[in-house]
């Protein structure tokens, strides 16, 4: 249980770490881990006298700053007011492309995802897209994604938004968006650089010696496991409790 | 001018073969409409989520009551994916239009402003283009010479929403939710449930005036206590968690998804 | 984040050669920051209407501080022809853009959703489309067949107006004002001047945020009392119809004009 | 002033017949007969229990229905929920088209009006446009505008929208859009068909024999008198005392 909390941990400071810099983030219903690491990056840039930090929920009352209806996320990502968002994806490829439809011969696809949702148009518009998928498996790090929802990159024509990371159970990716593809940044104890590449379909950048991915200071765990995990419960109860409850 | 009228006669109103556009859950499902909507024998409808939609569309589809489904998505959200969609896309048992949240939007903007077609960032590289030849990349004919993908209007028949309250005079308070009055512009006729009606005019004072869909965009409201349950209705009830879940588990199975259907029309008939 | 700051800083926050957008007078004029503005020394504004303007445009006109202006009319309304902008058409003092209402909101619509441009219905056969060679007429790429106008998408520099209040998280009351919310979306920069500063946060009740227009597109306040004047401001006070009046009938004259024109300066001055 | 005032009354009654059957008319700003117009209309309908009838009137906030802001008028009336408007114009010629920009040259005109305002995209969307101008003078009705803000037919595009009938101080006429042009439907007292001829410069259809336009009958008179001035008092204060000083 303390295991899952600090693979939990490690997740939450990294994602931190991937926004800095941002002015506003928004981030998709039921993604309490991006949302805590979105949090932890709001209270340190709070406590450092950073700029501060906005912090868009999906379905949130309390983290709504938005007065418009559904579509005004899109129109404000559109408007380049969106620095980064996080997609998943049911299969994701060594090109970046993501895939939230299904696999096999579309329409009929042998296992369907619920569908595309908005990651077909925020992946243009929104500079600093996370790929956050927990699951670290050949199954869904494919070398060719079945059905492109998204494309990573589009040299046709000019676009500012993109993947920037891919992070993993495993490991943090950083994507190329020159060469189109990832690199392998560091990976996360007790892992080792084998097992990544055991674990993942497509080819990547490896390094010669492949970085630790740093566990969270002193500091930023008591700040975790006080006031962001304080803050999350109005948003995401289970999840704020579970991880106070394992502390 | 509006009419207010009992669930049922609600319900009526939707024909088969008709285009039904829903919004998504938390922003005002009218699941006890749906209910009513199921019970009228309803058929072929061809189904609009704006821009996703979870239980009400796998409800819809598990009673075989559609013929095509434009989305973005259909999920259950926490409870995992929608058993009743995913099986019915695997047998091709209605047409899947597949589409991209901000597309949904862009096609009820095209019908809100009267125009055959709304242009929309993005897209371009996604196979989403591959599976609706509806959709185009063109040349911007004017401005910033660039590629832009656009979508056609959507002009659905009937949109169904259920919301906290209406006054007499059929103005409803959808508050931020303003993704209701997206679909009410764009639709040709707009049903809405309520938890209540409510004596004052909702147009009389400008802050509650704000958040208000005039009635000239409604056609037909009624009363439907507890009528997005076991959805969430804005600050009004939290979703029921358990009682989706136990729809999740249930639906998996041809059966238990009937036996579900079955106890969730009685109760809402005992309900009503 | 949102500033708040003086009115003269607002003012300054806006350079020669700037866009500048404002709006019609009774949605929420600011006056106070055009007499502001004026004292900078500002030149070389192009102004755009949303979607016409009065005593506003018409001040900023006869003192020489525009290059053009984006407009679907400029008009003082029951004070009749808005003196310093027919004068100035006639010497081709500035560039003229004629426009109609919806196709101003059309040009801001494309720049919120950041496509290149926007369809809009009607205005086939008007001569508008001969002095706007930056309009089209094309079919229609996808959806019905037939013909459409196509306007490229309107981006101002900055949207300045003035409404009732904001909060000190830079919320902004718009009440049904959504025209405001328009302006905000498609403008790089948007500056309000508000009668006051309240101390609670707009966003926190459903009712009042419905009528908000977030911080997240506001630059910069500034508190301007009356700042509307001599316009009106929603329900908070009516246009001084006597004082457009006397505008209207000192700006016949260009030395009249000035004469207006140094006195409202000077006004302004000692309100502030 | 009892004659203006009688003047001002038939203007308004033959508004109302204009207008019979619709169920929503949007009145632009500073535009009292029309309003009063609508008014005597929907309390005409109200008193036979005839179906109800909206006013917007622009720029009130007792008459305003909208609450998406400035645009909602147009959208509205691309939905088709729109029946009725007004439209005036510095001239109008024989073709129904209308002029608000300008004489002369463009874009130096020698006369400059305030602009087409919504004109070019109403007048194609709303059923029953109403061409309302006072005054009636060959300066007025020219035979073409110098400048089309609003084109009354356009064969080459299907449309709804169009003029249905032009009404000034001295006559009605009625709008062909098969024919494409004007025939007069009655005069006003005191004048004849040959003032009509002397004033306006474009081409017309005239019957064999001249209507005289009704004076409104004594119930009209009466509502408009009590009822109507009373509401209209709240947008329009001066107009509506003006009225009733004169009573």
């Amino acid at each position: 249980m303390s295991t899952e909390r600090e693979r939990r941990e490690i997740l939450i400071a990294t994602i931190a770490d991937l926004l800095d810099g941002i002015r506003h983030v928004a981030v998709g219903a039921s993604s309490p881990i991006p949302a805590a690491g979105a949090m932890l990056l709001r209270a340190r840039n709070e406590l450092c006298g950073k700029p501060p930090v906005r912090i868009s929920i999906l379905g949130s009352q309390a983290h709504n700053f938005f007065t418009n209806g559904g579509v005004e996320l899109f129109d404000c990502a559109a408007q380049g007011r969106v620095d980064a968002f996080f997609l998943g994806g049911g299969q994701i490829d060594g090109h970046g492309n993501i895939n939230l439809v299904g696999t096999g011969d579309y329409p009929t696809t042998s296992v369907r995802w619920p569908g595309s949702f908005g990651s077909a148009y925020l992946y243009h518009l929104i500079p600093r897209v996370i790929l956050f998928r927990e699951e670290h498996s050949p199954r869904v790090f494919v070398p060719q994604v079945d059905f492109v929802s998204a494309r990573a990159i589009t040299p046709e024509i000019p676009r500012r938004g993109g993947p920037h990371a891919l992070l993993t159970n495993m490991a943090l990716f950083d994507f190329d968006r020159e060469a189109g593809g990832f690199s392998l940044r560091s990976v996360h104890p007790p892992f080792t650089p084998a097992d990544i590449r055991e674990n993942t379909g497509f080819a990547y950048q490896e390094p010669d010696v492949v970085r630790e991915t740093p566990r969270p200071d002193a500091a930023t765990l008591a700040l975790l496991r006080g006031r962001i995990f304080d803050e999350l419960a109005e948003t995401y109860p289970a999840f704020a409790r579970t991880m106070k409850q394992a502390a | 001018m509006t009419e207010i009228v009992a669930l049922e006669a609600l319900a009526a109103r939707v024909t088969p073969g008709q285009s039904l556009a829903i919004p998504v859950d938390g922003s005002g499902v009218a699941m006890a409409a749906t209910a009513a909507l199921l019970e009228t024998g309803i058929r072929d409808l061809k189904l609009i989520c704006v821009p996703i939609s979870g239980m009400q569309a796998d409800l819809l589809i598990g009673a075989g009551r559609i013929a095509s489904i434009e989305t973005s998505a259909v999920s259950l959200g926490e409870a995992g994916a929608a058993p009743r969609f995913t099986a019915g896309v695997k047998n091709g048992a209605f047409t899947m239009r597949d589409s991209t949240c901000p597309a949904i939007y862009a096609g009820l903007l095209a019908a809100q402003k009267g125009v055959p077609f709304m242009p929309i960032a993005g897209i371009i590289g996604s196979d989403l283009l591959n599976v609706r030849p509806d959709w185009q990349v063109i040349d911007s004919p004017v401005g910033e010479a660039r590629k832009v993908v656009v979508v056609p209007a959507i002009s659905p028949d009937v949109a169904l929403f259920h919301t906290p309250e209406a006054d007499r005079a059929g103005n409803v308070r959808i508050g931020r939710h303003r993704e209701l009055a997206d679909l009410a512009y764009a639709s040709k006729r707009t049903l809405v449930t309520v938890e209540r009606i409510v004596d004052r005019n909702l147009l009389d004072s400008e802050d509650s005036a704000a958040g208000v869909l005039p009635s000239l965009y409604v056609d037909s409201i009624a009363v439907a206590t507890g009528g997005a349950w076991p959805l969430a209705l804005w600050d009004e009830y939290p979703a029921d968690e358990a009682e989706i879940a136990r729809y999740a588990a249930m639906a998996r199975s041809e059966d238990g998804f009937r036996a579900y259907l079955s106890a969730f029309l009685t109760h809402r008939k005992q309900v009503a």
